[in-house]
């Protein structure tokens, strides 16, 4: 499961830092493990302009929250949406779902931490809070990324 | 998965009987046994037996809290359990939640609903008090009325109920009267576990709705052996047991509508049920999590996943029509014994497969110790349904209840068997 | 009855593991499992799970419910599970209430002391309110800080707390500020499950017993691994599970003093708890059926009784013996390893076999994800102690614990796989 | 079980009635079953005058409130006392216990419920009650024929 682009996003992580301004903030914890992430978003329009974030945690979230802000910097929410539910439903999927590596790039390593699933919340976790953060910009996210039944994290 | 029967083709008992290995026993001096108690408790099929023991020798582990191999596939199988379970009441997962037994399920929500008094401003359309009403039934088993009793005594609610007729059926005529404005919470039992007698679950959910009540089904007896879809009940709580169920002790279910479970605070709290910690307070996990404090009845669970596939590869269906034909034939043999007297519907319409009586000048223990003389094993007492036995003018009762393991010849030796006591009291006529 | 073995000669753990089925499995591509995860849950002997079947084919039946023979057979075996498994802590039967897990037990004395309220004037002795305290520690497991967080919620009580040392000890300095007239209940664990320290029952208990406080034990993590009579420590209750001692899950146990249950007022209310029930009011039986409503977890019992015996054989001093010899290692071996930081003392009094520990650079979850690739089962996170973490400053650590079944080769690989970890991630100095 | 002895006491019980004047009355239910006896005592100094009793229950617990009687009437509370412990003992000695039937007369016909544990309850029903009403009559019997672990019944 520990892909190199795994552990390239771990130990240098993109975008990572707090940055004012931003539209939207928010809190995530994994309730199992304490790991957490606070994660801003900006937004110009429908655009979102920069995601930044801090926190801690293992490889695995470090690294798939780092590929997040790759995926959906410069993109529409309309865009980052489809990402998102398309890195859940690969995350969701017990390695039988097949990634499209056009839509997910770098988010293709994560297909083997789908075969464990106490892991597949380290790497939702920084979507959780991307998902949170444009909720609270103002703008609903619809999608399966963030449903009552699969909610992970607190929101403070 | 198994293969489903939704026929009625009639079950084959013989092979049936061959998976429960303590059938094959006998009981006081080599008597074959004859088991007519499975109201109080089912016996287990190998494949229930086996399901749990494969757990514990391949996959056991606390489930929701490891990383490691084990734990993934325990909480696998937990969950899968969990699929299973939820998908033969009609539910989804996130609507079902693990107790220890039916009994906890019921006080789960009662104790839910008194602490909400204390859980925050947004929990106060669960609250009771003074001037507020619980409304259950004459006809409740002791679980669905004492947590009742002592929900009215933590809030200072008033506890009202239904009667139950000369026939053993719910008085539904004051029912306007009794459910009202001030109604909170309307419990009732599916099928009585004493009479057998089905009640209108829709009747009872229509009144709640329009005033707004909550309504909490005792499913225990109905759950084991018919076909029972919640959701298109319209409770919105329920509760079923195991042990009930050809699945194990130790496990029960409480089914609650999503959108409750969400909104209702905690009730047994500790491990597992949290979403953050602080010495100075904690939050809570969503529900089914929120429910289920500390390590689970892991392997019950799986045992009881198993005790479901079994089922549904017999057939509830085709389990309901077996054992109305076993209780025809059970009112029919009893009825013609005089100074035998049924207690609960004769009629067989909205009636199960339970079957109390009391025999003139026998006491019902002296009837259930010849019987267990003979083999038969029957309860005897007021099945935990007191109120309901001084209802109906009786302090105790004999009851033979059905599975799908027993057939007419069970009820054979029961109705000779009761004549026989009748003979030993010298009462026979 | 099984010989006992009080000497402390070394344990034949290739023997004993010859009785846990699911220890000769392999993980991963064929790696052998190396199961450092018993202080979340321990695995159970073929002893175990033979017990629990033989009951299910043979004598399998309600509770106290019945009068035919499988009724009193499975009421007997019941029974008798209680009598074995209070011998094994030193209680009589009187004084053990079966619960489903430790959890419910801590939550069990929470409600029974919030419902004293409302249950009558001979109940105020149980009764807190605003200015009242209840006083835990900052090493708890949720299950013993979150129930007592809701009890304080629910009766305008306030929680105060022991705080922990640098080293993982108690920081008992403020005792007497801290346990005053006010305070009501003291709750402590008897040994960590994070750090393995074993506290000061005596003291704490001298100091609750001055000022009138009950006592609360969580001796989860003792009873399995050490001789503990419950009585001679002198506290009011105490709780553990029988999945963490080789027994089944779905079963725990409340020792509380016989004065004391006799007094308190019921928390789960229905079947087999009552002595007379009435639409208007119920009254209640003796303990401890008055706290086992409802059909329990029988079979389960039964394991769990069969479990003990097996740990009796065994003999619990040298089973405390073996586990502390695998803990030197393990504090060694880790100890010796630069950016491995054991957190918990590395002195071995007063210490039991849970070993958490923080390689530098290596976050848990990778260490364990590691581990697990070579076949070691071990915990991370914050092990339902997440207060405990936080105080320690680390957001999770890595666990690992034993139990017989474990020998100096499992405490090598564990070492072996730490440095793997450390080179994988390239912080290998 | 099922003696003759105890059918006769069933069929014909003894001293059966309430009865005035007394001076202790105990109500006794089981709680498994739902039977239920009253009984008085009527004592003359440390004599036992009269036992009545009158209530609902099974073969075994009218029988053995007829041969309590029996056992009792005429007697001191010290000889009752020692009566019931060696009853008491009997029923709960699973059937190993060999009874004496110097003192326990027709009790011994009861040797075959010990075996019955779910009926010993029933042979206990009215001896609980009579313990009971001795005490409110103002005298303390001791035995172990009630202690708290085996009380059974309800008191009102
Ligand atoms: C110290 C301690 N207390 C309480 C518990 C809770 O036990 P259970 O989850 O079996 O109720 C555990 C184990 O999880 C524990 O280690
Ligand atoms: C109708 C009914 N409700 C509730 C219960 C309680 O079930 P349990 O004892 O498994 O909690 C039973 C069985 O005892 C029952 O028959």
């Amino acid at each position: 499961m520990y892909q190199e682009i795994i552990l390239d996003h771990y130990k240098n992580p993109h975008g990572r830092g707090l940055r004012e301004p931003y539209d939207g903030e928010s809190f995530q914890v994994n309730p199992t493990c304490g790991d957490e992430v606070t994660l801003r978003v900006r937004l110009a329009g429908e655009t979102i302009e920069d995601v930044s974030y801090e926190g801690q945690g293992c490889s695995i979230s470090q690294a798939a929250t780092s590929v997040l802000t790759d995926l959906v910097v410069g993109r529409t929410v309309g865009e980052a949406t489809r990402t998102m539910d398309a890195f859940v439903e690969l995350m969701q999927g017990r390695g039988a779902v097949e990634p499209d590596e056009d839509v997910l790039e770098d988010g293709v390593a994560f297909a083997g931490v789908a075969k464990y699933p106490a892991r597949v919340k380290c790497a939702l976790l920084g979507w959780m809070a991307f998902k949170d953060a444009v909720n609270r910009a103002g703008i609903s996210l619809p999608g399966n990324g963030a449903s009552g039944s699969e909610r992970q994290g607190v929101q403070s | 998965m198994t293969a489903v029967r939704s026929d009625t083709a009639p079950l084959d008992v013989a092979a049936l009987r061959a998976d429960f290995p303590i059938l094959s026993r006998t009981v006081r001096d080599g008597k074959p046994l004859v088991y007519l108690d499975s109201g109080a408790t089912s016996q287990r099929p190998r494949q229930v037996l086996d399901a749990e023991r494969r757990f514990l020798e391949t996959s056991n582990a606390a489930v929701h809290r490891g990383a490691h191999q084990l734990a993934e596939e325990a909480t696998d199988a937990y969950e899968n359990a969990r699929a299973a379970i939820a998908e033969f009441v009609g539910a989804i997962p996130g609507e079902l939640v693990f107790t220890k037994n039916a009994t906890e399920g019921i006080n789960l929500v009662a104790y839910a609903l008194s602490n909400s008094a204390t859980a925050g401003p947004e929990m106060a359309r669960f609250t009771l008090s003074a001037g507020d009403e619980v409304v259950v039934t004459e006809m409740e088993h002791h679980a669905n009325l004492v947590p009742w009793q002592q929900l009215c005594q933590r809030t200072g609610a008033t506890l009202r109920w239904f009667g139950v007729t000369d026939e053993g059926r719910l008085d539904l005529s004051n029912l306007d009267e009794l459910v009202t404005e001030r109604t909170k919470v309307v419990a009732f039992t599916h099928q009585s576990n004493v009479l057998g007698t089905v009640n209108p679950v829709r009747t009872l959910v229509e009144r709640a709705n329009r005033v707004g009540a909550l309504t909490v089904l005792d499913a225990c007896q109905s759950v084991p052996h018919a076909p029972v879809n919640l959701p298109a009940l319209g409770v919105d709580f329920a509760v079923f047991s195991g042990h009930k169920m050809l699945g194990p002790s130790g496990v029960g279910v409480l089914y609650g509508r999503r959108e409750l479970l969400e909104a209702m605070p905690p009730f047994l709290t500790g491990g597992s049920m949290i979403e953050l910690v602080r010495m100075e307070g904690s939050t809570f996990a969503p529900p089914p999590q929120r429910f289920e404090a500390g390590v689970p009845m892991t392997s019950q669970a799986v045992g009881l996943g198993a005790a479901v596939d079994y089922l549904t590869a017999v057939g509830m269906d085709r389990i309901a029509a077996h054992e109305h034909t076993l209780t025809e034939a059970a009112l029919a043999g009893l009825g013609a014994i005089p100074g035998v007297r049924v207690i609960g519907p004769t009629d067989l319409a909205d009636r199960g497969g339970a079957v109390s009586f009391v025999v003139d000048g026998v006491h019902p223990h002296d009837v259930g110790q010849v019987l267990d003389g003979l083999g038969v094993a029957v309860r005897v007492g007021h099945h935990c349904a007191w109120p309901l036995h001084r209802r109906l003018g009786v302090p105790a009762s004999v009851r033979a209840s059905f599975y799908l393991y027993n057939d007419l010849s069970d009820v054979d030796v029961l109705v000779s068997g009761v004549r026989e006591a009748q003979r030993f009291f010298g009462v026979a006529s």
